[in-house]
This record gives structure tokens, C-alpha cells and sequence, in this order.
């Protein structure tokens, strides 16, 4: 199957001022995608912007895909305006994904701010079975909240500012969570998205506490199939394609800077 | 309609080559299109120990183009015959090796090994930007450029040897005329444009290697002159790249002067470019009833007396 | 918020100043923004006599770019100073004249006469490429460069003189260097880069002279380049010229080393750009507590080290 | 007034495959504009393409302007995209229009093609009083014909094909004209704008009818205000720019290459 296909816009709601939820449908055959992999989506119609931009799916239905993101700069802006009927090109599933659990793993899922959209689907495939902990900056920043309620996860939602759920950061959430929680550490897993700050300071507490993990890297990417290498992290084993070898990578790999 | 050019001794099926570093080694893009349409792969650099590149962030984004500064990261000599040859081979395509090393014995033996194992062509990149101790200086030193070429030819015959040149110089027929002279086959033009971006919220430079190679479109009215002035300045054949995303630039680069072209940065927006590209160049040929492409090489009309080596 | 800089001797209001031959002679923006706003008016390039230009066409446009080939159509030196000098004195706005010569002594004659008339500052252009027998030689040759500078100092030694440099270079620190070692009070860069542009249809050149100069924001990643570069090799103050659209652009070029900046083809696009690049300037600097605009001259984090020089 | 504006489309209509009828509204107070002038309209969202285009206005009202465009590169198809409530900004009215024929004078309309734009609002202010040819390539691309059927002019329409009105390029109908009618030869003026070779052709016609006349003629812009002296057109007087001493010309000022 060509992972390369053209897709047409059949909704683009805005959600609030700053992020969008895209459904978009395939118009040609298109793969089924694992939780944790991205497509790249072609944001303008002309060369500029010129390259295509990374997001992760939200949902899958047989017809049609779902994207959630959030207003960055020139790409997302025009983004924004995409109206229904528009025709745009698409390449996908790509990357690896987050690999399942073991049956007796309970799964931790980390996430800060657009971390969630990344997540998202991991969460909605592990069902309830998996303890979510959240972050963001404030409450209006908070997405998916409804849709994660529903999905029954025991939910820990947390804002800097305490304008919604308990105050603070993620990881400090975690961390809390964690020393209540000292029997689950060895039977745990994490998997993490969000700003690269925090994923280091979950990487320190997974590090100490000894607990394995995943986490879903950012790197500016041109192509997003491992042809420009452009977009490589470092790891204990040298540079990888986050496009290709990741964007998911064990938490332990990652050498941060 | 007839699409075949020739590169010296070398006959493609068509004027349509990838550009190296934006191909991969071909797999890449064996999902998107069939690798025997192609005229030829042009693969990623080659050295001679594998390369590391430099750390990220590699890439940015810029008005109609991007910068990067890869470092040429590449798996190295032996495991590209190993590893990445022999699934090339497979393929009804011509095989072209771009490589690049510090000094002119390791183009040397670069160019020996690549021989032996019989790749169709070898590209010396002579202007990778992002490389302190790298070939940079052959490109735009045009002694150094000479005498790197005679060595490549006088160790490598047999193959057809292309001289990748660099656009960061005033004036490219020297350096056009200086690899001819040394024997070159055949000239491949333009590499990228040094550039640099600033994230003005950070304060910081957008690539960590501070500068990088600008491609794509807003680099091609740069690279349609310089392919126009080398192609008149010499009589070896000339690629031209820079900026190519559909048939129509394609063709503007053929009518400047050049015999055949390479697609860079147009793959990574549009993976099935080339094949687009291939089936564009048949309409225009068609609709303009051309039966031979070579018919429109550097058949720019109303330029007639311009001297162009001037500046 | 203090947005003023200074040009050697010359104190600007603030950093934004119009590039030569995208204002005309300032008359022609007059309705659209109030002139005293601006650090600085650079007008046309002026030659000691009238100059009919190219014939046309002289532009198209290329992707996020565009290609003009103008021949230095103007209206000469003395009715500069009889019909468009008293006019622009009218505002509160230093006055640059840009200016351009086959010899040297033509330059002189030129900032002799201008010196005479009491501009502000003269701007040499050395590195205009659409014109055969033009300064395009002092652009690109050092020596001609640095004799051309000194001539001109010797002769109009109280104005501040301004050498606009060509980027159709390999290194642009040597031409900087030369410029300042010869008495150049600053460098203005980026002059356009020579490109060209083919209609597939009629297969002619898009420009009846063929190659043009290559201005907007596909240029913008080349010029911060070479403002980065230059500004790093001499002591002089270095004005940021290519592609600045908006103040974001302006901050980048400044963050790289400009003193100052000149707005070029955004004039055509938005007549305005200039006074909403200098809102955008005094809004960046009250957001990240700036009291000063000359605090972020050069002040790119993360470059130490880097040895910039060479390439 | 300042000529650079923000205007808000407030319709786009598709008349045929390659013609968009587009209706601005100025939000800033917009100056009334002569017939022949025209306006530098923003083509797209980002700076691919980056100049604005040229287009004469069809008509005005207290709040709106109307325009006319042919589908032709890279901006027209994105004007084509134009979504109602869309804000874009706009320089003009810009040149310097058709001069007024004295009382005396009996106008001879030519266009060819598009040139029927630029001609239609100077038809319209000197209403029944002119003489009205028209030649286009085929039916389909023969614009306004209602409209200028409307105004009750004297109207002879031609097409290459002969798919309607008469048989034959404007140039040999308007040749046919003024055999049949040689009285009105001295005290007729023209009025032309189409394709290059067209005008060349009615240029000659004047010339040697001993007819004065104007023409609109169009070059590259890329400010259309003066300033960068891209749009000149040779003339007996030397270069003159089209954008700011044009578009239109004494018809025999032009200097032909
Ligand atoms: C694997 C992956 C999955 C992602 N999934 C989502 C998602 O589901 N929802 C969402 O809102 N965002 C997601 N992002 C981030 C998203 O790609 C960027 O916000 C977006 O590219 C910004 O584009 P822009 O043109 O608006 O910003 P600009 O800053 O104008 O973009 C300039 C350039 O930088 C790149 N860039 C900017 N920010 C990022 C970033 N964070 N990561 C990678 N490249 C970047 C752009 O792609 C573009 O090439 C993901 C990123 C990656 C790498
Ligand atoms: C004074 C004047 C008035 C005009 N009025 C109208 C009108 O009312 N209706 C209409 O349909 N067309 C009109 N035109 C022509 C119209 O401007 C072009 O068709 C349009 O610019 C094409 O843009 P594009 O991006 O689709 O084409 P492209 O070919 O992609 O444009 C590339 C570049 O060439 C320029 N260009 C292309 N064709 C022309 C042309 N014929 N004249 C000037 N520049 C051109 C474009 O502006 C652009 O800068 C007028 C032109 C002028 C000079
Ligand atoms: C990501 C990337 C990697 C590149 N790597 C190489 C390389 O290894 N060797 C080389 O000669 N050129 C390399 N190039 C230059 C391209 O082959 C080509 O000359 C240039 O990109 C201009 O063409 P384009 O505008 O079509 O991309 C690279 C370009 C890009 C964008
Ligand atoms: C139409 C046009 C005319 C120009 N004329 C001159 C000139 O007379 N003298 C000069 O030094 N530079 C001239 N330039 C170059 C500009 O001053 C500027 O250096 C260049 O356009 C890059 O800046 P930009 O990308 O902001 O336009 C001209 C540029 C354009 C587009
Ligand atoms: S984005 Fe090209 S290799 Fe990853
Ligand atoms: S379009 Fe700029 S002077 Fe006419």
C-alpha cells in the first residue's frame, strides 16, 4: 500500500482558539495506523509554507481520520482556514508507534499539554486499563477532557496555575502518585509525550524509581520517512530517525541535552 | 516520443535523476514508485568511514525552502556495497554514487572501490556546506577543484565521472571550465546556497550547526542561471538541479542548457515527484510536438549574442 | 524604549530604513506613510547622467521571490538635486543616496557633488548585476573594491560613506574587510544574487535581459548568512538587507549582527511595511523588557566558538 | 485618502471555467475610481505567490467593488479559492484611466479577449454613445454580453470560430466598419485594450485612417504605484511606466517591438 494519498477535509472544527479538530477522509486506500504513529499533512497551496507538518491521529473510523492540533505558527494558521471539501495530500501511518504492554503491566500514561493528542489513541486502545496523568498550563489549555472521562481511566488531571485539577506539574503529579503508590513500581510503564522539559523530568523519576517506559519525541522533520535525516535525536546508541525509528523510543535511550 | 539523454557514456531512459542526500539509498521510496522509471538514482554521500552528522536540530523551514545542515550523515563505504548496492541493483536504473571525502586520496579511493564494485557513475560532491574539515574547499578552490578531478579520472576511468559544483562562488564557468578541463564527464549543478535562520524567541540559531544548505524553489531562479551560463561555457553535459518540483521547472532547466536533471527537496513534499515529473515532460514534448527531448537542451530563444561568462 | 542606532556618525531615529530602487525617490510612498517616521529614506540608485534602464520585461516573479532586471533606470545626478532633493528635505528623516558609476571617478565626482548638496550619507553601489559595463567589477574584485572606497573617502571624507556589497561572492568577510580597511563607515548587504527565469511556453527568457537580480523572502536565509558572517569580521556597523517582510525579519537581521536594516521589496507588497515593522520592533523589545533596541545587536545565543570566517 | 486597503469579498462567482466575478467590500474609506483604472489585489495567504496582482475594476458601487478575472497562473487560482468574508488588502485605484472623449467625438470601443474589463466601465459612463467591438476566440469566452447588450450600444461582437456575431478577428471587423462608414472617420476616436498583436493591429488601422486614439496596455507589476519602475513600455518619449503615465497611452505614443 502507498502511504502517500490525497485526502479530503470533511470537517474542521474549531475547538477554541487555538487548536483544531481535523476529520479528514482518504480518498485513496489507506492503512490502518498503530497508537503513536503520525502523518505528514501538506498545510498550503503553494511552496510556501513548502514542507509538510507532523501530527499525531486522534481517531480512526473505516471512512475517515481524525486530527487534533494546535495553532503553532504559518502551517497550523492556514491550516486553520482548510474548509470542508478541500482536497490535500498526506503521508502515513508513519513512525513506529508505542508498543503494547505485557498483560501484566499497568500502564502510566504521561502527558503534557499536545502530549495528550499523541496518547490519545494509545489510551482509547488500553481501555481502563491504565492510570492517565495530565498537565497542562491552564484550563483552557486542558483538551480531550470529556473523551477522556468517558473512556473510565483512572484520570489525574493537573494545571499549573490550579484552574483546573490539582496544581501543578505533571510530573510532580506523578511522582506524588508514585510514593502513594509504592507497589506498582514494579509492575509499571510508562509512556509519555509533551514539552521536552518535562519528558526529562519523567525520564530522571523513571530513571530513579526504576521504572521502564516510552516516550513520543518532536523533531522539525522535511520528509517523515527516513529519506533526509533530518529529524534525528540522540540516544545511547547514536542519532535516530524520530520519523522512522521513532517517534517512540525507550525512555532510558534517549541521551538529553 | 523520445526521452533518452546521454550523460557521456552513459544512457539514461530518461532526463530524470534523484538529487543526492534527498533519496535515501532508493528504498526509502520503493513504497511510492517504482524505481525502473527512474533515469537514475543519485544516492546519499558516501565517505569512506560512516559518518555520525551533526546534532539536531538539522532542519528548518524557510520562505519556499528549507535549510540543512545533515553533516552527511552516511553508513560508510563498506556497508553501502554491502548493504545498499546490491538491493539498487535490482533495479532498471542507472546507479549513481555521490561521495565526498577530506582529502583527494580518499575521493581516490572512494572512486576506485565504486569502480570496481560497477556503479554506473560517480558524483564528487565538492560543496557540501555543512562540513568544517570537508570537501568544501575543492569547490571553491579551483586549483584544488582541477586536481581532485584528474585524480578521480585517472584512478576511476572508466567511469563516468560528474563534478558536483558549488553556487557559493562569483562566477561558476571557472569552475565549469576548470572540471572539464580536468576530465569530468559530465557537471551536476547547483548544490545548496549557504543560509542561516534565527529563532528571534530563543535568540538562538534555528539549526545547531548555525548555517546550512538552502533548497528548493527559491533557490531555482539562482541555479536556471548558473546551469545556463556553465552549460554555454562547456561541452560536457549538464545536470541541472536546484528547486525542481514539477515537469514545468524540469523543463525550464532542459531549455536553459541542461541534458538531463536531479529532484532534491521536491521528494520529501512529494514522494512520487520524479514519476510526476516524468509523465509531465512526455505531455509538454507531446503538446509541443517534440519527438526527441534532446531537442529542447539549451533552446532558450532570444538570447543570441549574449555573452553570459561576464557578469 | 529606545529604537535609536547609529551609522558611524550618523544617528538614526530608529533601524528601519527603505532599500535603494524599492522607494523611488520617496515621493511615492508619501501618501501611504508619514516619511519622518523612518530611520532613514535610501533612494534609487543615482549615476552622474540620466539612464534609460532595460527594456522590458523587467520583473517576474519567482517563487517567493521575484527577478528584476530595472538597468538602473534613472533620472541622473543633477535632477536628483533639482526636483527630488528639496522635497525629501522637507521631513525629519536622514537622507541616503545610493549611487553608481562605470569608474571610479565617475563615484567620486558623484559623492563629490552629493557631499556638496548635504545628503546624509552616500551608499555605493557596487554590486548591481543588470548592468553590462556597470560597478559590477568593484562587487566582485577586491582590489577595485578597496581602491573605489578609498577614492570616494578621500573626496567626501566628511559624509558617511555606506559600501553595499554584492553577495554573488564565495566569502563575503574579505570584501568586508576590504571595504573597511579602505575607510568604508559601514556595509549595507545584500545587493540581489543574479538568477534568470524561462517561459516554457514561448521558451523565451522571462526578462528581456535575460538574468536579473533575485530579491524577497527567498533570499532572507542567504543575507542573515552574510550579515552573520560580515558583521563578525569587521568593526564597522553592518546594515541587514533581503527579504525583511516584517519585523520578525528586521529582529532576525539584527540578531545576526545588523545595526540597521533597509526594507526592499516588502515595499511593493505593502507600502506600510516599513512603519509596521518598526511598531513590531518597539512591540518585541516591551515584550522581552528591552530598553534598548542596540542591547540585541549580534546577540545570538549559542554561536560562541564558532569560527565563522571560515567556511 | 490612502490607496492601500483592507476589503472583505463579499462574493466570488464562478461565470465559467476560467472567469471569476469577485465582489469586494473596502473596510477602509476607498476613493472613486476612473474608467481604465485598476487595482493591485493580494492573490494568497503566504509570500508563494508574493506580489499582488493587477486588475481593472468592472464596477463600483457606494460599497463595493467589482471585478472580473481570467483564471490564468499561480494567483488567479487562488483568487479562485476566495471564500466569502475572507479579508485581503488592496492598492488603487491606481494609473491613469481613459481621458473623456470631447462632446464631438464618436467613441470606437475595440476589445479584444479581457480587454472587454478594462473597457467595460468606460462604456458604461459614456453609456449609448459609443460603438461597441468586441472579439474574442470563441462563444465561451466571450464575456459581459448581457450586460453590454443592456446598455444599448452599438454592438458588433466577433468570434475567431464564427461560434457567434460575426466571423473574424476585431481588427478586420472594425476595417469592414470604417470602409462602410468613412464620414465617421474624422470625428471618431479610439478606445482599445486585448492582446498585443490586436493592438498592433488597430494601431495600424489608426494610423493610416488618421484616427487618434488610446490603449490600455498591460506589462509585469510589482508595485503598481510608481515605485519600482518594473512596468515600463516603450513609448516615442522613451520608457514610461505603465502602472503610473499608463495603463493607457495615445495610441500612437507606443513604440512597437
Ligand atoms: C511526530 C510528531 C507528531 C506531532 N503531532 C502533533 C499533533 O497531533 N497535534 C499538534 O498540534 N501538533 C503535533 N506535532 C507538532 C506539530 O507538528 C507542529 O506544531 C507543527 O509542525 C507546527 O507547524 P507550523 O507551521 O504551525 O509552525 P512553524 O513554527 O511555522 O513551523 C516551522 C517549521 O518547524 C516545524 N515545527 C514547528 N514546531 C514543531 C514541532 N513541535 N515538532 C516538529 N516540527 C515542528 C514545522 O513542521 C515547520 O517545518 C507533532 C510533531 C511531531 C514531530
Ligand atoms: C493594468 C492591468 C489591468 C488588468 N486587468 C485585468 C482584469 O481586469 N481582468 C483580468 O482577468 N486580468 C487583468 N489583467 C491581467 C492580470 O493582471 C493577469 O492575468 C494576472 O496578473 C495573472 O496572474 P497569475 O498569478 O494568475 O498568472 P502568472 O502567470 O502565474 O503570474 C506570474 C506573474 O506575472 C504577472 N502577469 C501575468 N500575466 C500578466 C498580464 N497579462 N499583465 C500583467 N502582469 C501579468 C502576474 O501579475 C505575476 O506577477 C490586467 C493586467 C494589467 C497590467
Ligand atoms: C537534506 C538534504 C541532504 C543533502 N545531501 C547531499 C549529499 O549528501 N550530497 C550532495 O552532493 N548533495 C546533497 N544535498 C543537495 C541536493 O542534492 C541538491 O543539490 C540541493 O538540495 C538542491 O536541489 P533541490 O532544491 O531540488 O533540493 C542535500 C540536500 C538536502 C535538502
Ligand atoms: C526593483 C528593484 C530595484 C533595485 N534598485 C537598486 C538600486 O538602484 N541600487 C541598489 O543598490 N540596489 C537596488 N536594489 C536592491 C535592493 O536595494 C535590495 O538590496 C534587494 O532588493 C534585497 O532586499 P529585498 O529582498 O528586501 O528586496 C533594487 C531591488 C529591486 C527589487
Ligand atoms: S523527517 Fe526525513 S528522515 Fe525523518
Ligand atoms: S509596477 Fe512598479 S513602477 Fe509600475
Amino acid at each position: 500500500m502507498n502511504r502517500y494519498f490525497k485526502a479530503k477535509v470533511i470537517e474542521n472544527l474549531s475547538l477554541n482558539s487555538s487548536h483544531n479538530l481535523l476529520t479528514l477522509e482518504p480518498l485513496d486506500p489507506a492503512a490502518e495506523p498503530n497508537p503513536g504513529q503520525f502523518y505528514m499533512i501538506e498545510a498550503g497551496d503553494s511552496y510556501d509554507p513548502l514542507l509538510k507538518r507532523p501530527f499525531c491521529w486522534l481517531q480512526k473510523t473505516r471512512e475517515t481520520i481524525q486530527f487534533l492540533f494546535r495553532i503553532k505558527g504559518k502551517g497550523t494558521s492556514l491550516m486553520r482556514a482548510f474548509k470542508k471539501g478541500k482536497v490535500i495530500s498526506v503521508i502515513g501511518p508513519l513512525g513506529n508507534g508505542y508498543p503494547l504492554p505485557r498483560k501484566k503491566r499497568t500502564p502510566l500514561i504521561v502527558a503534557g499539554g499536545t502530549g495528550i493528542i499523541s496518547l490519545f489513541s494509545l489510551i482509547n486502545k488500553l481501555s481502563h486499563n491504565c492510570h492517565v496523568f495530565y498537565g497542562a498550563r491552564n484550563k483552557d489549555e486542558l483538551l480531550l477532557l470529556n473523551e477522556l472521562e468517558k473512556l473510565g481511566n483512572k484520570l489525574i488531571v493537573c494545571t499549573n496555575d490550579c484552574s483546573f485539577g490539582k496544581e501543578g506539574m505533571v510530573n510532580e503529579v506523578l511522582s506524588q502518585f508514585l510514593s502513594a503508590n509504592e507497589s506498582i513500581k514494579t509492575s509499571c510503564l510508562i509512556y509519555t509525550c509533551g514539552p521536552k522539559p518535562m519528558l526529562q523530568e519523567i525520564t530522571s523519576i523513571a530513571f530513579h524509581e526504576g521504572i521502564r517506559g516510552y516516550v513520543s519525541m518532536e523533531e522539525n522533520m522535511a520528509c517523515g520517512f527516513g529519506a533526509c535525516q533530518g529529524c534525528v535525536v540522540n540516544t545511547i546508541s547514536g542519532y535516530k530517525k524520530v520519523c522512522k525509528e521513532g517517534p517512540v523510543f525507550p525512555i532510558e535511550d534517549i541521551v538529553w541535552t | 516520443m523520445d526521452l533518452a539523454v546521454e550523460i557521456g557514456s552513459l544512457k539514461l531512459k530518461n532526463p530524470v535523476m534523484t538529487a543526492s542526500g534527498t533519496f535515501g539509498y532508493g528504498e526509502e521510496y520503493s513504497e511510492f514508485l517504482d524505481l525502473n522509471m527512474l533515469g537514475a538514482v543519485v544516492v546519499k554521500g558516501i565517505s569512506l568511514k560512516p559518518m555520525e552528522g551533526n546534532p539536531p536540530p538539522r532542519i528548518c523551514e524557510t520562505p519556499c525552502g528549507m535549510l540543512n545542515a545533515i553533516g552527511l550523515h552516511n553508513i560508510g563505504l563498506k556497508r553501502f556495497l554491502k548493504e545498499k548496492l546490491p538491493y539498487l541493483r535490482q533495479f532498471d536504473t542507472k546507479i549513481i554514487v555521490n561521495i565526498l571525502g577530506n582529502t583527494i586520496q580518499e575521493y581516490v579511493r572512494l572512486s576506485k572501490a565504486l569502480d570496481d564494485a560497477g556503479v554506473d557513475a560517480i558524483e564528487l560532491n565538492v560543496s557540501c556546506p555543512n562540513v568544517k574539515k570537508g570537501g568544501i574547499i575543492f569547490g571553491t578552490d579551483k586549483r584544488a577543484l582541477s586536481r581532485l578531478v584528474l585524480k578521480v579520472k585517472q584512478s576511476a576511468g572508466k567511469r563516468v565521472i560528474i563534478t558536483k559544483l558549488s553556487p557559493n562562488v562569483s562566477d561558476i564557468t571557472e569552475f565549469a571550465i576548470a572540471a572539464e578541463e580536468s576530465g569530468s564527464d559530465a557537471l551536476s549543478l547547483i548544490n545548496t546556497l549557504r543560509g542561516m535562520a534565527i529563532d528571534i524567541d530563543t535568540q538562538k540559531p534555528k539549526l545547531a550547526n548555525i548555517t546550512g544548505g538552502l533548497s528548493g524553489p527559491a533557490i531555482k531562479p539562482i541555479a536556471i542561471r548558473m546551469v545556463w551560463e556553465a552549460s554555454q561555457s562547456v561541452r560536457i553535459p549538464v545536470i541541472g538541479i536546484g528547486g525542481i518540483i514539477n515537469a514545468q521547472d524540469a523543463i525550464e532547466f532542459m531549455l536553459a542548457g541542461a541534458t538531463a536533471i536531479q529532484v532534491g527537496t521536491a521528494n520529501f513534499i512529494n514522494p512520487m515527484a520524479t514519476i510526476e515529473i516524468i509523465h509531465g515532460i512526455r505531455s509538454y514534448s507531446e503538446g509541443k510536438n517534440i519527438d526527441n527531448i534532446r531537442d529542447i537542451i539549451g533552446r532558450i530563444h532570444g538570447t543570441a549574442g549574449h555573452n553570459n561568462i561576464n557578469l
